[in-house]
């Protein structure tokens, strides 16, 4: 009954895609908002599940193993699915293949438990391919779209290059160490070129997945063409995934090359925040901003990591999910905007306070959480970040990030700005928030405003990950 | 008493007006700010009261509670005389923000939400003690100020709404490097405990790479010369209440960071920077005041004034001498009223002639008394006549900066002293354009004068001018432990 | 007597065929052939790795036969993919899905 | 100069040559042809290792299941005979440099690494394959196998949704790139769905 | 002391009846607002008077000395450093007792004036009010016992003035004037203010009596240390007392600085007789009489002194013969006399009858206050009368203002320095001690004195006589307009035989000053060529005038235009300060602050529409970047030495 204990998670989860895949096979015709509760509320329940009974443990050899940080890990990408979940209920009630959206979320959802949990490569390579092959599917759903398609195209293709890439850097680890074992890998390493270019197809397999520059040109345009709930599993919960397993990766299995992939990163956090921001500041469609705003985010987290301390861990997890609060919001307004209006545009933005108040300021405070304005969690998560990357003492990056903060903040207070300030005879009109959107951004809402301000949850995982 | 009392006050008035209907808003604003300006009262009387209030430097009424504790983050709170008279400056502005903007229509319950939020923003900066809280209110106050000029504001608001938050932001980026420098002077062990770094400075080398970042960044916020182009735009642009908080309160967040953060941290790096920043501040004092005498617009005249006035508050923190860092301290607050009192008043004039083009005004004195009696009386009060709180602060400044017999102290001083010729220049053009002079229109002669809550706002603040400016003794006793503790950091190191 | 090295730079350069291809090929079917001639590089490098220097375990021969899989699950994917976005644009061309760009 | 080093370097020659056939070849269905004696010069190289489960593995998946998938889509795309369309010369030889250089660095790289050859025979018994494939402890493969299965699964739906479709592309969706300055460039959905 | 009590009184009354007229004058006490404010002035009038007497004639004396008192002394403002502090104190001593009755008196004289002349007006409390401000200020100024302190009431006087110029706040040129004349002498308190640092700092105090002890001790550190240190060649101390002189200069419009004084005739003549005439204006004669010991002991400064009021004396002199304003050519009459007062002073010994010129500067400080005063006075209900300021338009005036037309004559010879009224004892003095101290500046004064007959004739008679009798709109004044004259002029007339020497002396003992009767022959038979000049010129109608000046040429339009010193002003503020400072500053503002601010972020944006095509929709190109950077990292970080 281990397995029970400890799978408990990913068990119950796959009950949930059964139970989705059974009631479709047999004749039990749910409806849409049937399923969608349904799903809601298991997922709610995986939320329960997973916060009580802590045991850690490993099985089948070492291939899975949990404890309480991977517990929380798994924790806040349940909460970001739900969320999503609840905000995709206006789209996913027009859409006629809801079950099948579920079952390629929820095996996403899967995949990435499982990556979490990976004690070796090849775990963690099912891990990813399983949380990356559906979601392909998923961008694709809006099948009448070209830009759907073109997304997906552009999400599969790039994802095979990257997953080649990753798997050629295994394979070169394998070869000089002789494991694919997290456990025994780092006494394995000894730190020749070629485990360093192991390394570096490594990371670049995992920048991809983040969205680093230059492994992050895919981003933009897979946000821009798939469905919105999509796009914000995959800003959110599957960047969070992997960032969680990156971290332990290189924390932990890498710990010992850290001077060797302390350059790499600083190169390319200075590269993600810099491209990153640069071309946010000059997008004009929503989910391609909230896109290029996700890849310099992703530059600061890759800042904290290069500090390689317990607060790097900390601060990014932390980040994590205050970025998923954040990002959903953001992503749970333009959703309600785009399905009752179909416009994704900035420009359509303008004057939004005047026609949804509540809307505007929601997209708000989004905004200022991510730009790190305070009392908003964002400010703490940035703060986090930037303090355990300045532990190298290159200061150089600390002021190199300190200015991207700068531009980050022009475009998100432009979008504020077209919100608050300008007007324009055609503003959206007003939308009529559905009871499940509004308890999403409600959460979303709680979140933004009380993660920073209560340091329970940093506090949390610290003490987790300092275990 | 609880110093967080004092950030409770305004976080509960904004919640109040965001639950009561936006009729009530204003009032429920009213109530706080009134509640918020008697706490600072009692605040203040019972700061008389301690017996080691007057006696040394320390700071009272601490309260440390943990917040972030693996990062050794506190919520250390703890008030001197210095920060007890920027709280009670800022519960002054911010009753006569309430008061001026009486009259808001448009998103009342947000505008005044907004106000409140930057006076929690104020409050807590003052009262803090840990830099990473320092630092976070420092930075809640930025957002409102977008907000308020961005949507209440006026002529080019957008424009200098992103350019302030965005100078602004870069200032704290500017700050915040200069934090972390601190927090890993020694590797995180005194945490931000801003008493702890104080008594453990960090060595020399440390300090001259992170001085000017944290000097610079709080700089900024107080309009050192080059980066002081926000506020220009920025007070111009921003509705009077938004003004009067920006020049009378926000830009003094920077002054008291100057000194609290980084010259009283880094006492050998100010010392090494001195020249710098007097040569800063002397250029500031005097371009402004030349700046100030090219424009037309009242809000631009009153911006530009603020540059070359705050420049004053550089130039006494920067001559490291106890009467430089008290005229510093007393140039803050004074600054402050009256800058925040002119605002009003040029608010008031605004709202009635429609215009802030001095040209296009005239002989106001005629059908507003009251208004430009205020009016010429703060504009005394800015070119520094004696009976007005600007006297006491120029002159400590003035003799605080002769103390030191370097030539270029001296030359910065004497540059200082002749920004008030050009200070009379501008000022009284000013007031020889808009109060005096013919009428130039005729709906001039029809004006109102001030309600009771402009009179009561104008009231309210002059109040606080000329108590500094008849008995400054009040004021210099009241900040007088304060400056010794810094001045002891300053003079110990230049000592060793 | 073994061949190692040489197995090494047939896989070698089997991957950077591949990525050639997948690089320069305009058909999108041509770039998901390209991407499986990657793959059987890889699979190649962990079974001459696992029989060569690591017989003791199995790990490298289960890595390429879960690569395997994975291809063969991805290209299905992916050719459904293709195929839908065929109906949407009547073309298989790479080069026209830049719909979506800056 | 053995027997199995001749086989060995006609079996890369020919996987090497069949795979750059099938990079640069102009018709599409032969390209795919070359593709599949790539993969089958591929499996005959496990077979010179002694692999034979892998190389089965190798030509049930890929010959039969992945060259035929890519061949039915061939068909489906009517493309079979026609030339493919030709890549610009910059981006051959822009790609070319780089993959030039990237294999050169790689081989370079690999050559100079110390690989410290088994002494001990590998056993390829299918039976070895099974066994550690249904086991649970360590060394087994039970997992990533139910892992997979879940993948196989997601992926078959995803291949049904995305591929079985009831009609034609809409056509408002523009070939344009959106314009910025206007507000909105396509036509509003229905928005029944959200005010109910 | 006793009646050192009262002593604060003089100032908070008046400050009181400020407050009280400004806050309810405009509502409640519209009315009576004049009354209070006199009243005020005659209390205080009464105090002073009562305590000149009991300071120069009751109370005890010190080594037959007068004593130095202090009757108050609370410190005001701490600076913190080396225990300077401004003090708010208050110092009796000869000079500010006699500055006391002068203030007062004339103050009271004017205010009662105003009653009628004021009349009607709207702002009519304001006026008292401001007045009030004034006469506040103004004491303060002489109570002062720390130079700080005084620096304080300085300003305040300065911005009464402005305010009561500017009392007719619609006129344009009022204003301006007002705003001239307060920038002029704000320029001249930088100076004061520097000087002040200078002295301060180094003397490390700012009382009075202390700064005086130990500047005036050769072995004191401060001495030493102001000798020793210097800038381009003179002594730190010359340069603080020059620039404190030049604060002195600025307010008593000395030469170059007196370009305001003509101006500042804008405001209401009564406020002309109290500010520009009696009070304000000798406030630079006071200050270098304040500190009169520590000017003693610096030559350079102490002739610079002599020589800014010798040339000031001649100039204004000139220029009054020439202007056609009836307030101007009093304003530039004012600008001579103080000249005089400078000159006097510069000129002076140290103790003993050495100190003559000391006393006879402030025995003439005495005297002209009340017959300047008393011509301001005339002068306004000459104006009143005719509505006119430009002696064209006046003429034959004797008849209709038969009071006016008494006093100012007198007054007029008094001015004139005719014995035996008080003008003439003591410009007497002042040419005795210009004789002694410095025989050309001596040459000046009694040019000047000539020339001060002339043109006050010349004004006399262009009033009273020349024409026919101008119309006049209005009677002669009600009497609480002539009541003022008539006190002046006896005063006016008596004020001469006060022993002066006996009161204000140097060293505050009294000496017997000899009057020489021969001596005051030459300057006598000046003014009477200067009034018997004038009276051919002038009584009757007629070319001979024109004929003069057109003989004069260049000189005599020279002088019209008060020799081009407003143009040069007005030539370097446009040019050098708007031009070459100003809107440079404002341009630098806009292009490179604020344009450095914009560049930096267009430049950004910039850059960002620059690299777009890295996105440039292309997944091959994606994965090429993607091989790229792969490879470009290996390089970098595995390095080219090991390939």
């Amino acid at each position: 009954m281990e397995i029970l204990e400890l799978m408990r998670s990913e068990i119950m989860l796959t009950l949930v895609i059964m139970m989705l895949l059974i009631a479709t096979l047999s004749d039990a015709k749910w409806s849409n908002q049937t399923m969608i509760t349904v799903v809601n509320i298991g997922l709610l329940g995986l939320l329960a599940v997973g916060f009580i009974f802590n045991k850690s443990g490993s099985l089948f050899g070492d291939m899975f193993a949990t404890n309480d940080l991977l517990r929380l890990e798994k924790n806040i990408l349940t909460l970001g699915t739900l969320i999503i979940s609840l905000q995709a209920g206006p789209w996913l009630r027009k859409q006629e293949n809801a079950m099948e959206f579920y079952l390629l979320l929820l095996t996403t959802l899967l995949g990435m438990f499982l990556m979490l949990s990976a004690g070796n490569l090849l775990m963690f390579y099912l891990g990813l391919e399983m949380s990356t092959l559906p979601i392909a599917a998923l961008a694709n759903f809006d099948l009448k779209k070209r830009r759907s398609s073109e997304a997906a195209l552009k999400l599969i293709l790039s994802s095979a290059f990257a997953s080649g890439m990753l798997l050629f850097g295994i394979s070169w680890l394998y070869g000089t160490t002789g494991s694919i074992s997290f456990a025994l890998l780092p006494g394995l390493l000894t730190g020749s070129p070629l485990q360093l270019f192991a390394l570096i197809l490594l990371i670049a397999g995992f920048g991809f997945k983040i969205s680093a520059v230059p492994f992050h040109l895919w981003t933009a345009d897979v946000y821009e063409g798939a469905p919105m709930p999509v796009t914000a599993y995959l800003s959110v919960v599957s960047k969070g995934a992997v960032l969680f397993v990156f971290l332990s990766v290189l924390f932990k299995v890498f710990g010992s090359l850290e001077n060797a992939w302390y350059a790499i990163i600083v190169t390319l956090s200075i590269a993600t925040m810099l491209i990153g921001n640069l071309f946010a500041l000059r997008q004009q469609q929503i989910k391609r901003f909230l896109a290029f705003s996700s890849v310099a985010q992703i530059g600061f987290i890759l800042l904290a990591i290069s500090g390689g301390t317990v607060q790097s861990t900390t601060a990014t997890i932390f980040f994590v999910l205050v970025y998923l609060f954040s990002n959903l919001a953001a992503f749970g307004v333009a959703g309600l905007i785009s399905e009752a209006t179909g416009r994704e545009q900035l420009a359509d933005y303008k004057g939004l306070h005047r026609s949804n108040p509540a809307l505007a300021w929601m997209m708000a405070l989004a905004m200022f959480s991510l730009a790190g304005v305070p009392p908003m969690a964002g400010f703490f998560g940035k703060f986090f970040l930037i303090i355990a990357g300045a532990s190298k003492g290159n200061w150089f990056f600390i002021v190199f990030a300190s200015l991207n903060i700068i531009i980050a903040m022009a475009y998100y207070l432009r979008l504020v700005r077209l919100m608050f300030m300008d007007t324009t005879d055609n503003p959206v009109v007003k939308i009529n928030i559905p009871l499940q959107s509004r308890l999403a951004l409600l959460l979303c809402t709680g979140g933004i405003l009380l993660t920073g301000i209560f340091s329970g949850a940093y506090e949390y995982i610290y003490s987790l990950v300092s275990n | 008493m609880n110093l967080l009392l004092l950030l409770l006050i305004p976080v509960l008035t904004l919640a109040g007006i965001g639950l009561l209907p936006a009729k009530k808003a204003k009032w429920m604003a009213l109530l706080g700010s009134v509640v918020q300006l008697v706490a600072c009262i009692i605040l203040l009387r019972l700061f008389l009261q301690q017996p080691d209030a007057t006696l040394s430097g320390a700071l009272l009424f601490q309260n440390d509670y943990t917040w972030y504790s693996s990062l050794n983050i506190h919520l250390h709170t703890g008030i001197d005389g210095i920060s007890l008279s920027m709280i009670l400056l800022t519960s002054l502005v911010m009753l006569a923000g309430v008061l001026v903007s009486w009259n808001i229509q448009k998103m009342t319950k947000e505008f005044f939400m907004l106000l409140m939020l930057l006076s929690a923003g104020a409050y807590g900066f003052f009262i803090s003690l840990d830099l990473f809280v320092v630092f976070f209110f420092l930075e809640i106050a930025v957002i409102p100020k977008f907000m308020l000029i961005g949507i209440w504001g006026s002529g080019k608001k957008e424009y200098s709404a992103t350019k302030l938050a965005l100078m602004l932001m870069g200032a704290s980026a500017m700050i915040f490097v200069g934090l972390i420098g601190l927090y890993y002077q020694d590797q995180g062990a005194d945490g931000f405990n801003l008493v702890a770094l104080a008594a453990n400075p960090a060595p020399l080398a440390v300090q001259k790479f992170f001085f000017p970042f944290a000097f610079i960044g709080f700089g900024v916020f107080t309009a050192l010369f080059p980066f002081h182009t926000w506020v220009p735009d920025g007070h111009s642009s921003a509705p009077t209440a938004g003004s009067m908080f920006l020049a009378g309160i926000s830009m003094k967040l920077g002054g008291y960071g100057c000194l609290r953060v980084a010259t009283y941290l880094m006492p050998d790096a100010a010392h090494y920077y001195a020249p710098w920043i007097i040569l800063l501040a002397a250029i500031a004092i005097l371009y402004g005041a030349f700046a100030t005498m090219m424009q037309t617009d009242l809000k631009y005249i009153n911006a530009y004034s603020s540059v070359s006035h705050c420049g004053f508050v550089l130039l006494g923190i920067g001559v490291l001498t106890k009467t430089g860092i008290a005229g510093a301290v007393i140039q803050m607050v004074s600054h402050g009223l009256m800058t925040a009192l002119f605002f009003a008043m040029i608010g008031m004039v605004y709202e009635r002639t429609h215009t802030r083009d001095i040209a296009k005004m005239g002989g106001l004195l005629k059908s507003i008394p009251f208004i430009s009696t205020l009016f010429v009386m703060v504009a005394l009060c800015s070119l520094g006549l004696p009976g007005f709180s600007g006297f006491v602060a120029e002159m400590m400044v003035f003799i605080g900066a002769w103390e030191n017999a370097n030539p270029l102290y001296r030359i910065a001083t004497l540059a200082a002293t002749a920004s008030i010729v050009v200070t009379a220049v501008y000022i009284l053009n000013t007031v020889g354009k808009v109060i005096m002079g013919p009428v130039k229109k005729e709906s001039f002669l029809h004006l109102k004068d001030a309600a009771w809550y402009e009179k009561s706002a104008a009231l309210l603040l002059i109040a606080g001018i000329l108590l500094i400016g008849m008995a400054p003794f009040l004021i210099i006793n009241l900040i007088e432990p304060g400056t010794q503790s810094i001045m002891d950091k300053i003079t110990l190191i230049s000592g060793k | 007597m073994n061949y190692l090295q040489e197995i090494l730079v047939i896989s070698t350069a089997l991957f950077f065929i591949g990525i050639y291809g997948l690089l320069t090929r305009r058909n999108i079917i041509a770039i998901l052939m390209s991407v499986e001639l990657m793959l059987n590089s890889v699979n190649i490098n962990f079974v001459a790795f696992n029989k060569y220097l690591y017989p003791n375990s199995l790990d490298g021969i289960f890595f390429s036969i879960f690569i395997i899989t994975i291809a063969a699950a991805e290209v299905a994917l992916a050719i459904a993919i293709v195929i839908n976005l065929y109906r949407n644009h009547d073309s298989v061309d790479i080069d026209s899905t830049t719909l979506l760009k800056y | 100069m053995d027997t199995s080093k001749i086989i060995f370097y006609l079996l890369g020659g020919f996987i090497l040559g069949m795979a750059l056939l099938a990079v640069t070849e102009k018709k599409i269905f032969r390209s795919a042809i070359w593709l599949l004696f790539a993969l089958i010069g591929i499996a005959g190289l496990y077979f010179w290792m002694a692999l034979e489960f892998i190389a089965a593995v190798q030509i049930i998946v890929y010959v039969g299941g992945i060259v035929v998938l890519i061949i039915f889509s061939v068909f489906l795309t009517h493309q079979a005979e026609d030339d493919m369309p030709k890549t610009g010369l910059s981006r051959k030889i822009a790609a070319g440099l780089a993959v030039i250089s990237g294999a050169a660095f790689t081989i370079h790289l690999f050559l100079n690494n110390d690989f410290n050859l088994s002494a001990i025979p590998f056993d390829s018994d299918v039976a070895r394959i099974g066994t550690a494939m249904l086991e649970t402890g360590t060394g087994g493969y039970l997992l990533p196998f139910e892992a997979v299965s879940m993948l196989l699964l997601a992926a078959m739906v995803g291949c049904i949704v995305i591929a079985i479709r009831p009609e034609k592309s809409e056509m408002n969706d523009s070939e344009n790139p959106p314009s910025f300055s206007n507000p909105p460039t396509r036509n509003p959905e229905p928005v029944e769905g959200i005010l109910n | 002391m006793n009646y050192a009590q009262y002593i604060p009184l003089l100032l908070a009354l008046p400050l009181l009846s400020f407050a009280i007229l400004g806050i309810w004058g405009r509502k409640s006490l519209k009315k009576s607002s004049g009354i209070i404010g006199t009243m005020v002035l005659l209390i205080l009038t009464i105090i002073s008077i009562a305590v000149a007497t009991h300071y120069f004639f009751i109370g005890e004396k010190l080594n037959n000395g007068y004593q130095t008192i202090f009757a108050l002394n609370i410190p005001w403002l701490n600076f913190g450093y080396k225990n300077l502090s401004i003090d708010i104190g208050l110092l009796l001593d000869p000079i500010s007792v006699m500055m006391l009755v002068v203030i007062t008196v004339v103050s009271l004289m004017v205010h009662i004036f105003s009653l009628g002349y004021m009349k009607g007006e709207e702002r009519y409390p304001t006026y008292f009010a401001f007045l009030s401000l004034f006469t506040f200020s103004m004491l303060g100024l002489v109570l002062s016992a720390n130079i700080f302190q005084m620096y304080i009431f300085w300003e305040l006087v300065g911005v009464s003035s402005y305010l009561l110029i500017g009392f007719y706040f619609t006129q344009p040129k009022a204003v301006a004037a007002a705003k001239k004349a307060f920038i002029v002498t704000r320029f001249a308190d930088l100076g004061f203010l520097i000087g002040i640092l200078m002295l301060g700092i180094q003397a490390e105090t700012f009382d009075f009596l202390t700064l005086i002890e130990r500047l005036t001790n050769a072995e004191s550190t401060a001495y030493i240390n102001m000798h020793t240190t210097s800038f381009l060649g003179i002594s730190a101390l010359t340069w603080a007392l020059s620039l404190v002189f030049v604060g002195g200069a600025g307010k008593s419009a000395m030469f170059p600085l007196h370009i305001w004084l003509p101006d500042a005739m804008e405001g209401p003549t009564p406020v002309s007789a109290l500010i520009h005439a009696a009070t304000m204006v000798v406030a630079g004669v006071f200050l270098v009489a304040r500190l009169f010991p520590i000017f003693h002991f610096n030559h350079t400064a102490l002739n610079l002194v002599a020589w800014t009021g010798a040339l000031s004396a001649l100039f204004a002199a000139v220029i009054a013969c020439t202007q056609t304003d009836i307030k101007r050519v009093l304003a530039y009459s004012t600008m001579s006399q103080i000249g005089y007062m400078m000159f006097a002073l510069g000129v002076s010994g140290y103790g003993g009858e050495s100190g003559l010129g000391y006393t006879a500067s402030l025995f003439h400080l005495f005297t002209h206050a009340f017959f300047k005063s008393l011509l301001f006075l005339g002068a306004g209900i000459i104006i009143h009368a005719i509505h006119s300021n430009d002696l064209k338009d006046m003429g034959g005036l004797r008849h209709a203002l038969p009071v006016t037309h008494l006093t100012f004559l007198i007054a007029c010879l008094a001015i004139a320095g005719v014995p035996p009224l008080s003008g003439f004892f003591s410009k007497e003095e002042i040419l005795l001690a210009a004789w002694e101290g410095n025989r050309m500046i001596f040459t000046i004064g009694l040019l000047t004195a000539g020339l001060t007959a002339f043109y006050m004739f010349r004004l006399y008679f262009l009033i009273f006589w020349n024409r026919p009798a101008t119309k006049v709109i209005s009677k002669e004044a009600p009497a609480s307009m002539k009541i003022p004259l008539i006190i002046l002029a006896a005063i006016s007339l008596v004020a001469g035989f006060i022993p002066f020497s006996q009161l204000v002396t140097t060293d505050q003992q009294p000496f017997k000053s000899s009057f020489h009767v021969l001596f005051s022959i030459a300057p006598l038979l000046l003014v009477i060529a200067g009034i018997f000049t004038a009276m051919r010129l002038y009584k009757n109608p007629g070319e001979k005038a024109a004929h003069l000046a057109q003989w004069f040429g260049k000189f005599y339009q020279g002088a019209l235009h008060k020799f081009y010193i407003d143009e040069v002003y007005l030539f370097i503020t446009r040019n050098f300060i708007y031009k070459i400072i100003g809107s440079p500053a404002a341009r630098f503002d806009k292009q490179v602050v604020d344009g450095g601010v914009n560049g930096l972020g267009n430049g950004t944006r910039f850059i960002a529409e620059k690299i777009k095509a890295l996105q440039n929709g292309r997944v091959q190109w994606y994965l090429l970047v993607f091989l790229g950077g792969i490879l470009i990292l290996s390089f970098i970080f595995i390095g080219w030495n090991k390939i």
